[in-house]
């Protein structure tokens, strides 16, 4: 069995809940523990490193001190978390000084960052780690005929370069193949959704909102299926404001790719968090039980 | 006996004497540094009256050891070594201290560098006292040379030796010679047709009869050195008797097993399963390829076999062997393509009108597969228009930090021909347009009053994705116009990739082979990249071509005409000389531990059982040293390197300290007792 | 006036091919670097006998340092890994002796290099002026004279007493 | 000693690459074609790495372009010249926070510093907090939007109604304080 | 022969091995008794100092000194024994490079007496008495020899004629070398008497190209009886060390620990051994070559320099502690 410790961040307590319930269930059927990291802190999201650089460190550094606590490989659900922490691990582990100063600030919460261990993305788990084969093993529900449009936002990907594939990701189609859904192709599934303008600069994030909406739609997607709660709300709640400014029609309902599985693997729509959409998903009706 | 050493300290105009206290430098080698007879600075020691200077003393004043403390020895060594010769010193009893590279440009205390410049003389001084005659070993040159790689590169080169009246044996590993220039249709920039001006010279290489031309071979092992080396050559079998063969091609056209040309249609064209790679193929003897042969693949067919005239198909050919023995190599192994599907934002091989430069070179020309029409993927739609990116895995430390030469040339020369042979609109999309030689400039300005379109810019993405009008099935070129600051989508019918030039994916291996060293990226590494571009650090083993660098077809063929020239030097003076700066294992002294067998990548290390002693062949040895500091018996010494000179520069370098702590070395002699 | 500072003396050895071409590289291009450093040309790195490293560590040296060409770029094509394992083996016998592995460093610079290799230069100059002086040889100069002709006295004091 | 120049500053600012210049940048344009919000920046990501080179300050700071930035990364993955624009991009909304000089009128900045200033209070993020504290700064379209949303993700289940906390609060504000300064009322 | 020559035998810092190996020439004694008069054998007969001091300087033909020098005594010993010898032979490997007693160069006299009166379980001292350079007693001061921070072999204390390496010389070796001195074909003053090559030119064992993997211990493996030992990842000082022993050790499967020292012309022993084994290290990647040394080899001085140590390039480890007291002392 698989253990990890797992960072949830503030979007999953609320605004991203039926991403935590609907990953809590999906890793328990597949056999792979989560351990939530027991006082936790958010990894401030983008917002941080406007402010200050060593703070954003601090803060992530905090939790990857205790994950390595645990000793246990830190995954989190959130693009924006995952990032945070994934970059925080690797520039301290690349230099000494800069963790020598962090772990100075831990020291006030007796923490220390050592380097051991590394940091995954909820989707890099269940590709890697849990593996495809097993996945499909596991499918009890397969959710033939749905055409899903994989979204993969920004963070999973990007600014990392150790990815051979930053500019043409296919495991999320895999992962939906794998549970028998239909992957639909559409260029923009890299291109960024502008979530961290959306209160700052929100015309230009409603553009590539409705950009991406259009390009999902014209390529035949029921559902856009995402892997961060941020691109969640921000494809899916500002959908009604995208047809106001724009004049379109959009309807579009956009889940967790976790809600897919749950489905895929049997588990109750209730449990997944299906109903809170502000978008219904009624094109997942006839998969739900 | 000791030495009268005389010590000359340049002054480089100010280059020296500016920072370094070269007066006093000098006075103070005449008077503390032992056995030296003469010290003097002069203003410039390169020039003739400095190294008359030399001369003279060396005459006058008996000198029998000469200290230069001037640049770096890898400018001027030679100068001084040869004023040594000159005045009938060794020249091996010359040395020289670097005071202007390590000291005077480096240094910004005046002070402290006249203090460094003592140091670096003193450990000269007494490295020099230690030094021994020596005198270089001739051998004689085998009149005999392999050129391997059948590109432009390598046939201009056998073509010059052979006309030269020496023997060539050309060894190419694709069924025919001609390398990429075959694949062209015209040659920037005076758009020349590529067979025209290659083809006869592809013949005359066929028809020389000073060129052994081995097709469909590979070099398997090289052994010996420079004058004498021995190659080992792998005939690939071809399955069809050369000797036999008329070339006729029936058996191409009755063969009913076509497969994708991957090779020399890069993609875009078919072949047969015996075949030659095109039509003007030098030699023009079809191969089999067995991997795609119905016979050796399903035990049927012999098509081919029936309908030769001559019975020249032979199924049971072997791969066979040939050793040759050469004098000289050169190596003219070209280039590979960048692989454009590394940059998937160009949509290459996802988006079927994205070509790149060696696919649209098989496209216009016409006995390629659309016969010169330029079309789209489909084989028959007219781009309306096209964009030409520059840059694909060039200038990008993603992928190739270089620049890769040709390219925007290339690039002007598709836009040309786009333009001639289609109504379409050309851009292209550059970091910089880079035309650098002769008639290149000429020729941007024609394309600019051509009308090809320029943007300056490199391209962020190629998508499929329509957004504003006008966009729909179209490929959208994203780019920031950077001239204007604005970002533009062009949409556009077709989009060519300018792919960088790579070496070869085996260039390191064959590198290897031949005891040659690659740079980072795997370009062959030239002795000197300005004053000897085509030479390499092994004796006999030159360069030529793309597989130095990026280049353009001019000047590859000065590349390998200058290779030429300098394996004909070699040829005619008959016999090399060979650095005598080489280790030597004192027989007596070698226990025959073979600690040292492994040591040596040139092989110069052989054990005699026999004698159960180790022995260094002097004319492989190149005078690394690493077998002398690995040797437990210390039995193998590094002729002018050796611990002795090495220990005395050590304790010259550090006169200053050793006079201070009193021990000079461990063994200490006292005086006796008082009875 | 400024306190003396303390000036190491650091014995270097350039191969042929790559790090004395970036020294002089160095050199064209005017870049500045401590003076500490006195270079000493072997055609490889894979020439430099530990002995050499131990010899100008006795002889009162601060600090060696050793510069190839980077692995895989040798002129000799693969003695620089030999360099990498002696050096290996001869930083392990060092500490065992005590020397601080600053003192004795392994560089890659290619002919390219300038720039690097005077950087290294003046980092490790930097590294070896604050461990202060290595002056070895203090490590086994004892003054005894005084009792050995102590011992030679008494001996005469006590031969011209009759026994 | 000379007092470092703007480009110097901006290249100190970027720690983890240890100032990583953007000296190497060929002005090639990669990252300008690439952005997604390239056209509501008056100077696109390559002018400003130009003009931070050129140590053009006041029209740096004055530009909108560093705040219009997603942080997509896409300009960072494909630069030729393996310069990170993105975190360019941050430095640049650092040091104007910072020196409190920004263009009027931009949401961001405050907007970054109330998200922080609730962290720090808390160790985790709130919605309705953040959205309300800046929206007094911004105009009423938004905020009845905001606020409308709001009600509407709240009746879902998906806001929050009491701000969450750590538990080990007392350490994490000792342990923000070793690395910036805390302001009076946090 | 008209006139017997006059030999000394002296011993500093050493076991007695070598003392008994000259016994070891076995009846060829007698030739030896026959050519000379025994003048000072200290370990065999009753012999005074003083009847040396009062001699004629150089009128003792041959001195056989064995032993490092540990303390002033004995380095006065030796310079007395030089002064009053033709010819002065460092005999056997302490005399001629420190040997075990020169590892001793690894502490300091501090740490050596911390250890020896204090520390030993064995050690009975409730007073923690050291030995003193001086003491009061009521009669007067009394002193002894100083105990050196550093051994140093014997010419790094006086100029030496003639160098028998081993651990002990073999008797063979020390008669050749007799036989040379009365013959007098000798070499060059400042020459080690011994062959020019190292054990391995005298070991049976088949030797092939070497690559060394890893290194082993001797209790890891049983060596196979033919092939050579370092080829089976034993460190074999056999390729650094002269020859002369007939390559006693690693006949018998045991590896050559050095004793003969280095082979000539050598300035490092030690040295040697590093260059050679990490020459042929198996491995093109730094952290593996680490491992590789770092597991194989985990006490280098003890490896490379176990009779060398003292008359090593470095001589000796960082002093740390101890240093002047009993030098200052004495003064
Ligand atoms: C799209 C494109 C367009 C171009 N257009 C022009 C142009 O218009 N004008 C111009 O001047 N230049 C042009 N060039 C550049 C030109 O291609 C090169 O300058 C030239 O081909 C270099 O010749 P070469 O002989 O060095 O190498 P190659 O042409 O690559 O020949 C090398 C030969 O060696 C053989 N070989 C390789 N390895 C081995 C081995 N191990 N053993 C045996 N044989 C081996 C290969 O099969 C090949 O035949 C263009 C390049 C490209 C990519
Ligand atoms: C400012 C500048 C900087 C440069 N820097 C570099 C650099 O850093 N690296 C580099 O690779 N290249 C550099 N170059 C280019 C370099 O100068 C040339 O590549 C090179 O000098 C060409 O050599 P050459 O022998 O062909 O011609 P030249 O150097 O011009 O030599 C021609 C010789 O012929 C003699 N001559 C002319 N006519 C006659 C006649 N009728 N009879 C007899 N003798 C005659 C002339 O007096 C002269 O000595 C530089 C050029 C310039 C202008
Ligand atoms: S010898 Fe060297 S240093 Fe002297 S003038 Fe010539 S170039 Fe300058
Ligand atoms: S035997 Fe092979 S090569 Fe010959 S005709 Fe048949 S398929 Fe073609
Ligand atoms: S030649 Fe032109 S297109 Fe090719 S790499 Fe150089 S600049 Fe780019
Ligand atoms: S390492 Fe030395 S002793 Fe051993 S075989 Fe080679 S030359 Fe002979
Ligand atoms: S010096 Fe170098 S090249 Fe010569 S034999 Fe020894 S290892 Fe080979
Ligand atoms: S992509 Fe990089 S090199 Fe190109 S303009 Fe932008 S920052 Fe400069
Ligand atoms: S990271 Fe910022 S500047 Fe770069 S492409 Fe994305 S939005 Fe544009
Ligand atoms: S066993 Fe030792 S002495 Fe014998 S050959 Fe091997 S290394 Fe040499």
């Amino acid at each position: 069995m698989k253990e990890f410790a797992y960072f949830p961040g503030c979007s999953l307590e609320k605004v991203g809940l039926s991403y935590h319930l609907s990953t809590v269930e999906t890793t328990r059927k597949l056999g792979v523990d989560l351990k939530e990291l027991e006082d936790w802190n958010c990894c401030g999201a983008t917002t941080y490193f406007h402010v200050d650089e060593l703070l954003a460190y601090t803060l992530c550094a905090r939790n990857l001190a205790m994950a390595e606590k645990d000793n246990l490989d830190l995954v989190a659900p959130c693009s924006a978390c995952y990032k945070n922490s994934y970059f925080t691990n690797k520039h301290l582990k690349e230099d000494p000084d800069l963790a020598e100063h962090i772990n100075y600030a831990l020291e006030e919460d007796n923490l220390n960052f050592s380097g051991q261990i590394e940091v995954k993305h909820l989707i890099e788990v269940f590709v890697h780690d849990v593996g495809l084969e097993e996945i499909r093993n596991n499918v009890s529900m397969p959710l033939e005929g749905l055409r899903v449009a994989p979204y993969y936002g920004c963070q999973i990907l990007r600014p990392r370069k150790d990815h051979e594939d930053v500019e043409q990701a296919e495991f999320f189609e895999d992962l939906l193949s794998a549970i028998g859904a239909e992957p639909i192709p559409y260029p923009l599934k890299l291109k960024c959704c502008g979530g961290s303008l959306i209160l700052s600069s929100r015309e230009a994030a409603l553009s590539m909102v409705r950009n991406l909406l259009q390009n999902a739609e014209d390529n035949g997607a029921e559902v856009i299926a995402t892997a961060c709660p941020m691109c969640q709300v921000n494809l899916e709640c500002y959908q009604q404001q995208v047809n106001q400014e724009f004049g379109t029609r959009f309807s579009v309902p956009v889940v967790y790719f976790t809600q897919l599985m749950g489905l895929a693997l049997g588990i109750p729509a209730k449990k997944l968090g299906i109903g809170k959409e502000i978008v219904a998903a009624t094109p997942l009706a006839p998969y739900a039980r | 006996m000791s030495e009268k050493v005389g010590v000359y300290i340049c002054h480089c105009g100010t280059n020296i004497a500016g920072v370094v206290d070269v007066e006093e430098v000098a006075k103070w080698a005449g008077e503390n540094l032992e056995d030296v007879a003469v010290s003097r600075e002069y203003k410039f020691m390169c020039s003739s009256l400095g190294q008359e200077l030399i001369e003279d003393d060396i005459k006058n004043e008996g000198l029998t050891r000469v200290v230069v403390a001037a640049c770096s020895p890898h400018l001027h060594e030679k100068t001084f070594r040869r004023a040594c010769s000159n005045a009938g010193l060794n020249p091996y009893l010359c040395q020289m201290a670097s005071i202007r590279e390590q000291v005077s440009w480096v240094v910004e205390d005046n002070e402290a560098a006249t203090e460094k410049a003592k140091a670096m003389i003193a450990g000269a001084v007494n490295r020099v006292k230690l030094h021994e005659e020596l005198e270089p070993n001739l051998v004689p040159v085998n009149p005999n040379t392999l050129v391997v790689g059948g590109g432009i590169a390598g046939i201009q080169a056998s073509l010059e030796l052979a006309d030269a009246g020496y023997p060539v044996y050309l060894v190419e590993r694709e069924p025919s010679i001609g390398g990429h220039m075959a694949q062209f249709d015209k040659t920037f920039p005076t758009l020349d047709c590529a067979a025209c001006i290659l083809t006869p010279k592809m013949s005359d290489v066929g028809a020389h009869p000073n060129i052994n031309m081995l097709t469909y071979c590979e070099v398997e092992e090289v052994s010996g050195y420079v004058g004498s080396f021995n190659v080992r050559i792998k005939k690939k079998a071809k399955y069809v008797d050369e000797e036999k063969c008329t070339g006729c091609g029936i058996c191409i056209e009755k063969c009913p097993k076509k497969v994708l040309d991957n090779v020399f249609e890069v993609g875009m064209g078919y072949r047969k399963s015996i075949d030659r790679p095109f039509p003007q193929a030098v030699p023009n003897i079809p191969v089999i390829d067995t991997e795609s042969c119905t016979y050796f693949q399903r035990g049927k067919c012999k098509a081919c076999e029936i309908f030769c005239p001559t019975g020249a198909i032979d199924f049971e050919q072997q791969d066979s062997y040939l050793d040759l023995d050469v004098g000289n190599i050169i190596l003219t192994t070209g280039y590979d393509l960048f692989d454009c599907k590394a940059m998937p934002q160009y949509g290459y091989g996802r988006l079927a009108n994205v070509f790149t430069s060696l696919e649209f070179e098989r496209m216009c020309n016409a006995s390629g597969p659309t016969e010169g029409k330029i079309v789209l993927r489909d084989g028959v739609t007219e781009p309306k228009s096209v964009v030409i990116i520059h840059c694909v895995g060039s200038r990008d430390e993603n992928h190739n930090p270089y620049c890769s030469a040709i390219c925007c040339m290339s690039a002007l020369k598709f836009g040309h021909l786009v333009m001639e042979k289609t109504d379409a609109e050309v851009t292209s999309c550059y970091i910089d347009i880079r035309t650098t030689q002769k008639g290149y400039e000429e020729f941007y300005n024609r394309l600019l009053e051509e009308g090809m379109n320029f943007i300056r810019g490199k391209v962020a993405e190629v998508t499929d994705a329509a957004r504003l009008p006008g966009e729909e099935d179209k490929l959208i070129v994203q780019v920031e116009d950077t001239l204007l600051g604005i970002q533009r989508r062009i949409p556009v019918d077709m989009v060519i990739l300018m792919a960088a030039l790579e070496p070869r994916a085996d260039a390191k291996d064959v590198g290897l082979q031949f005891g040659i060293s690659c740079s980072m990226e795997g370009w062959f590494t030239e002795r000197h990249p300005k004053l000897d571009p085509v030479a390499t650090m092994t004796d006999g083993i030159f360069i030529a071509g793309a597989a130095q660098g990026p280049k353009d077809i001019p000047a590859t063929i000065s590349q390998g005409a200058a290779a030429a020239a300098r394996v004909q030097g070699m040829i005619s003076v008959g016999e090399v000389s060979i650095e005598p700066v080489v280790a030597t294992i004192h027989e007596e002294n070698c226990s025959g531990c073979r600690i040292c067998n492994t040591l040596c990548p040139f092989n110069a290390i052989e054990y005699l059982e026999d004698k159960e002693v180790s022995y260094i062949n002097a004319a492989l040895c190149k005078g690394c040293g690493t077998c002398v500091a690995a040797c437990p018996a210390q039995a193998i010494t590094g002729a002018h390197y050796s611990n002795e000179q090495i220990f005395a520069e050590i304790e010259g370098l550090l006169y200053d300290v050793i006079s201070g702590n009193g021990a000079k070395a461990p063994r200490v002699e006292r005086e006796p007792v008082p009875a | 006036m400024a306190e003396e500072r303390f000036e190491p003396k650091i014995v270097a050895f350039l191969c042929n091919w790559c790090s004395y071409r970036a020294a002089d590289l160095a050199g064209t291009a005017r870049i500045k670097y401590q003076p500490n450093v006195r270079m000493i040309r072997v055609m490889c790195s894979g020439r430099v006998d530990p002995t050499f490293v131990l010899k100008a560590l006795s002889l009162g040296a601060d600090g060696v340092m050793i510069a190839g060409c980077h692995p895989g770029e040798c002129h000799y094509l693969e003695q620089n890994y030999k360099a990498m394992r002696r050096f290996s083996m001869l930083r392990h016998s060092l500490r065992a002796l005590g020397i601080e592995d600053e003192r004795v460093r392994l560089q890659w610079a290619s002919a390219a290099e300038g720039v690097q290799l005077a950087k290294a230069i003046n980092e490790m100059v930097d590294q070896v002026r604050a461990l202060g002086p290595l002056n070895w040889p203090s490590n086994w100069s004892e003054d005894v004279d005084a009792a050995i002709e102590r011992i030679a006295e008494e001996h005469t004091e006590a031969m011209e007493v009759p026994a | 000693m000379a007092k470092p120049s703007f480009s110097d500053e901006i290249a100190n600012l970027l720690h983890a690459g240890h100032g990583n210049p953007l000296r190497t940048c060929i002005q090639c344009g990669t990252c300008s074609g690439t952005c997604p919000v390239v056209e509501y920046m008056d100077h696109t990501p390559r002018r400003i790495i130009g003009m931070i080179r050129a140590n053009l300050k006041d029209e740096v700071l004055a530009s909108n372009t560093y705040w219009y930035c997603a942080s997509c990364y896409h300009c960072t993955v494909r630069c030729p010249a393996q310069i990170d624009i993105a975190e360019t991009m941050y430095a640049l909304k650092r040091y104007s926070i910072w020196k409190h000089v920004h263009q009027e009128g931009l949401v961001g900045p405050v907007f970054s510093e109330t998200f922080v200033k609730t962290i720090l209070r808390s160790g985790r993020s709130f919605e309705p907090i953040l959205a309300t504290s800046y929206l007094f700064s911004s105009g009423a379209r938004e905020l009845i939007q905001e606020a409308f949303m709001g009600t509407k993700m709240m009746l879902k289940g998906r806001m929050p109604v009491l701000p969450p906390r750590i538990k080990r609060l007392d350490n994490f504000k000792r342990m923000v304080s070793r690395v910036i300064p805390l302001e009076a009322d946090s | 022969m008209t006139k017997k020559g006059k030999l000394a035998l002296y011993w500093a810092a050493s076991c007695g091995g070598c003392e008994i190996a000259v016994l070891g020439i076995d009846d060829k004694i007698l030739k030896v008794a026959e050519a000379f008069d025994i003048v000072f054998w200290p370990c065999v007969m009753d012999g005074k100092v003083r009847s040396i001091e009062k001699m004629e300087d150089k009128s003792i033909d041959l001195c056989l000194f064995n032993g490092a020098i540990r303390t002033s005594e004995q380095e006065y010993m030796a310079r007395l024994l030089r002064q009053k010898s033709k010819v002065l032979v460092a005999f056997g490997s302490c005399a001629h490079e420190g040997c075990i007693p020169g590892l001793g160069n690894v502490a300091s006299r501090e740490e050596i007496f911390q250890t020896a009166y204090h520390d030993t379980p064995s050690t009975d001292n409730p007073e923690g008495i050291r030995p003193q350079p001086e003491t009061e007693v009521d009669e007067g001061i009394l002193y002894l020899p100083i105990f050196y921070d550093t051994v140093k072999t014997l010419d790094q204390c006086v100029e030496v004629e003639y160098y028998l390496p081993g651990c002990p010389p073999e008797p063979e070796r020390i008669w050749d070398a007799i036989v040379a001195i009365l013959e007098g074909k000798l070499p060059a003053p400042g020459s080690v008497i011994g062959a020019e090559t190292t054990v391995c030119d005298e070991c049976p064992r088949k030797r092939e190209e070497k690559r060394i993997k890893e290194f082993k211990r001797t209790w890891e493996i049983i060596p196979d009886p033919e092939i050579c030992l370092l080829e089976q990842g034993l460190v074999c000082c056999g390729i650094a060390t002269r020859a002369g022993c007939g390559a006693l050790c690693p006949t018998v499967g045991s590896p050559c620990i050095g004793c003969y020292g280095p082979n000539e012309g050598v300035e490092d022993f030690g040295a040697r051994m590093m260059t050679a084994l990490a020459s042929v290290i198996d491995s093109e990647d730094p952290e593996e070559i680490d491992r590789i040394i770092r597991e194989g080899i985990p006490d280098p001085i003890g490896t490379f320099y176990r009779f060398s140590l003292a008359a090593s390039q470095l001589r000796r480890t960082a002093l740390t502690t101890g240093g002047e007291d009993q030098a200052a002392a004495s003064a």
